[in-house]
């Protein structure tokens, strides 16, 4: 069967060339970068590589990045290693309301040991607004925490512009408010600059940029003072314990460079092709919403809720064909669950549960566009044809055609 | 959560799937948790469910108990149907994982709700 | 130039074959553990089978394992999330003097922050003793924390009848006390059987057989309830956060089995050689000590203190002549940091300064170690020849001879 | 902490180790942080060292700089040798890491602490 992967913002496979710099570190380079000897001081140099690469990519000093585990540690570090240093300063957070389940799951955690936590709203384009940050900063708010680009619809977030605001507010003598972003989406999608954004801490995560899973980090702006989480061993400077994953480092640090070269080229492949897939579904699939801001969002991914169905379903049959997509709905434990960035753009839970993420990598083809355009129509019109909700409609409908002899109503 | 090929197949290809226009018998349930629906509509005669066609809305396994629960029915005495029980529903799908079995339960109530409707009128028919 | 790695306690180097199991999920199968479609299901019956062979090496189930990133996050993990979920009902924490330094700073963090510790001591033989761990019991003790097997002298510790001690306290009634155990450089060295030890938490790292850096498993027998570290996503049944590192995981089931099945032979084999190495430095150098209880430890290492000399010089001389050790001892940032673990023991500075841990691999050879037989005592020599300590002693030895004349004093 | 190739062949081959018997100065200091030790001895003539001897004991950057040392003041004047500072010192091996500039430290304080000694025993003299 034709396999189409458009689930790059779940995760993308490893590039070959990233493949080949990390497999000699698996086997004769394997030391311990830690250690004096020689195979340590081969790892050592490798990892320092690594770091390089990585800080290319953000603009950031090799000694400004700490290397972890993946985005979700990035994220936890970032939260609980800034609020906790500074507990005594304040406790009021904000962030957004479409953050990824790590930064809402630390926020959410916080809560509940006595922090306060402001979840910004984001309209119906996805899109946080400059003013609400403005008006929720408080004496005690230590922390803005607000993802880059968001990984369920793309859209991206002001954070330059609340850069200068927290850079305005130390002007003015504040001394314990910082800036925090997850970029993890963003990064290999769009230039990342931490000069330009004007934030303190930014987390990234490999495997979105076609290297291993397990690896990440976190970009801590010199002088800015983190409580450490994961505590044993000087590596990262004291600031993250355990042995470097040295493989999966330098696998990292290849895919920067990578991300780095080619970023251009990737942007307008990706930008290309999402078009030509929203364009497609447009013309092919009627009763859609597209989700998120319509410029305003990363090059490669495309959220459309389609409605009367629900996002699963369509899921399974579209992977019965070989189209790997993902839905922010999850049916799991018995209760709903639409998908919580869905409804915060203020749609209903129809179209919070009938939404699906299509989402492109560098190396998605235009034939893999067309494979989508050609099986998704049917999976969408098979499962309306089961939907009591579309039957209901079409009913409706028939009615208003009845009634006022006029055309099908345009799709909702 | 991973479903059985069974599972799969009802989901490519429903068995039933649809609305009978004069139907004897019918029900809409929804699942207040998840607002899941099944939609049910029955033939019957001599006691017995000539035909069986449902509609669904929500999670997949709501999509495939829909399409075991109308398939199984169909040429089964009404009580019979009415003591279709979640087992029989998730053993037709090959089994569900255990977070879903919500699904069969929507499915079960929902026949009977059906059936239920039915004997109603037959009530109302002989008063 | 002839390279002998001996520092198999710091990292091993990767198994062909685990790296061959690994690679289809770098590339080919890349997919993300929780996707629900082909790509996902792929990755996640791979993790499903990996934690399965991780349960095995222990005799623990596959859901009593959590994955995270090594051995720190693990002992990170199992003392933090046990203390902070039972704070209410007690503060006390009995630990040894030689943990590894992730159970340490973890402790040492907790002491500042209110929690009281006690670090039992080892005697010269390196073994904490149960009276001890009886004495130091308290009714507000939560937590025993001691390694299976010390990474640095390799004694193992009596951590089944510290398991048998926590179940008789149970049996008492006792409901909040634990033991956790750090078994990172146990596993594939020594048999590991979580329900013979009787321990409720058990830490593992993969890079310490044979599979890569940056992957590790905490047991958390069932019933165990843990305050999560990394949150995030609904990985690891929710008690670890982040997207599963899929090929580093199935690599580690991969070595996890391996070990499994070859765990007598690779003690048979470490053991002879150790066994040799330390006969052979005996007969040509003398002035040294060896380290650690003589029976009760790893099969696969030696730690000798060299009298007169300081580790590291010794280190790099052999490294400058291929061989790869470890010392305890760094001399970093200026102040003396002779080995705590040698320090333990009751050694002088001088002696855990002159430290040095040899640790064999499955694959090092007869040839292995007649190299460092060949290597050693002149290295050891060269370095006595400029040491003034060394100088001295001579000198003192002199004077014995001239006054007694006696012979020279045999090794001290 | 990566060390030079200089460095690194200070350690395997000493230049100047050992000790010269009826030594003309001589000096050991001991680190007081880190219990490192240095002892140099001297043949002076007509103000100039004609031969220097070091043993060392302690992390690698002591034993390096006592190398160093040693080799670097064999025929320097005795002012020239009071003048050696630990930036020569370090020059000598290619640098050193940052958190070793101690051991240049001990090498420059143990040939200042010999020739002081030699200093005072002329003066002894001549009183
Ligand atoms: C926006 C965002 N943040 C954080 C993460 C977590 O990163 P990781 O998968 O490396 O734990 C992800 C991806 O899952 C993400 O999309
Ligand atoms: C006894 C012991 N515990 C914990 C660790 C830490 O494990 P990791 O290197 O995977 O962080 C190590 C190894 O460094 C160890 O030897």
């Amino acid at each position: 069967m034709r396999r189409v992967y458009l689930d790059n913002s779940a995760t993308t496979p490893v590039d070959r060339r990233v493949v080949e710099a990390m497999i000699p570190y698996l086997t004769e380079k394997f030391g311990n970068a830690s250690s004096v000897h020689f195979f340590g001081q081969e790892a050592r140099a490798a990892v320092d590589r690594a770091r390089r690469e990585v800080a290319l990519l953000i603009n950031a000093r090799p000694n400004e990045i700490v290397l972890l585990s993946g985005g979700t540690e990035a994220n936890n570090l970032a939260i609980r290693g800034i609020v906790e240093n500074v507990a005594d300063h304040g406790r009021h957070i904000i962030t957004s309301l479409i953050e990824h389940s790590a930064v809402r799951g630390v926020c959410d955690a916080l809560e509940k040991r006595g922090w306060e936590i402001t979840r910004l709203p984001v309209y119906d384009d996805g899109v946080v607004r400059l003013d609400d940050v403005r008006a929720a900063l408080r004496p005690d708010t230590v922390l803005i925490t607000v993802m880059l680009a968001n990984n369920e619809i793309g859209t991206i977030q002001p954070i330059a512009e609340m850069g200068a605001l927290v850079r305005e507010e130390r002007a003015r003598g504040r001394r314990h408010l910082w800036l925090h972003t997850d970029a993890v989406q963003a990064a290999g999608r769009m230039p990342v600059d931490v000069e330009v954004l004007g934030c303190d801490l930014l987390s990234l995560s490999a495997h979105k940029l076609y290297a291993p899973k397990g690896v990440g980090a976190l970009f801590v702006r010199r002088s800015v003072r983190l409580t450490p989480q994961n505590i044993g061993g000087h590596q990262e400077r004291e600031r993250r314990g355990g042995t470097e994953a040295v493989p999966s480092v330098v696998a990292f640090g290849a895919a920067a460079a990578l991300a780095r070269e080619e970023l251009s080229q990737r942007i307008d492949h990706m930008q290309r092709l999402r078009d030509h897939l929203e364009t497609g579904v447009a013309a092919r699939v009627p009763d859609i919403v597209f989700n998120g801001h319509r410029t305003q969002r990363l090059p490669h991914l495309s959220n459309i809720s389609f409605r009367f169905i629900e996002g699963e379903g369509l899921l399974i049959n579209l992977d019965m064909q070989g189209v790997a997509v993902s839905t922010g709905s999850a049916c799991s434990s018995g209760s709903l669950e639409p998908s919580p960035i869905i409804r915060a753009l203020g749609r209903d839970d129809e179209m919070a549960r009938g939404s699906i993420r299509f989402s492109l990598g560098k190396d998605t083809t235009d034939e893999d566009i067309d494979y989508v355009l050609e099986v998704l129509p049917r999976a969408v019109e098979n499962l309306r044809r089961l939907s009591p909700l579309y039957q209901h409609a079409l009913a409706d409908r028939a009615c208003v055609v009845a009634d006022e002899k006029d055309v099908l109503a345009p799709a909702i | 959560m991973t479903y059985s090929d069974i599972f799969k197949d009802h989901l490519a290809s429903p068995r039933n799937a649809g609305e009978i226009p004069d139907a004897d018998a019918s029900a809409e349930r929804i699942n207040p948790v998840c607002g899941d629906r099944l939609r049910l509509t029955l033939l019957i005669s001599d006691g017995r469910i000539e035909r069986a066609r449902f509609l669904a809305y929500g999670c997949p396994p709501t999509l495939a108990c829909g399409s075991a629960l109308a398939e199984m029915i169909e040429g089964m005495t009404i009580e019979a149907a009415r003591c279709v029980s979640r087992q029989q529903i998730a053993d037709a799908l090959d089994g569900l994982p255990a977070r879903k079995q919500h699904a069969a339960a929507l499915a079960v109530e929902t026949v009977r709700a059906a059936l239920d409707a039915e004997r109603d009128s037959d009530f109302v028919m002989v008063k």
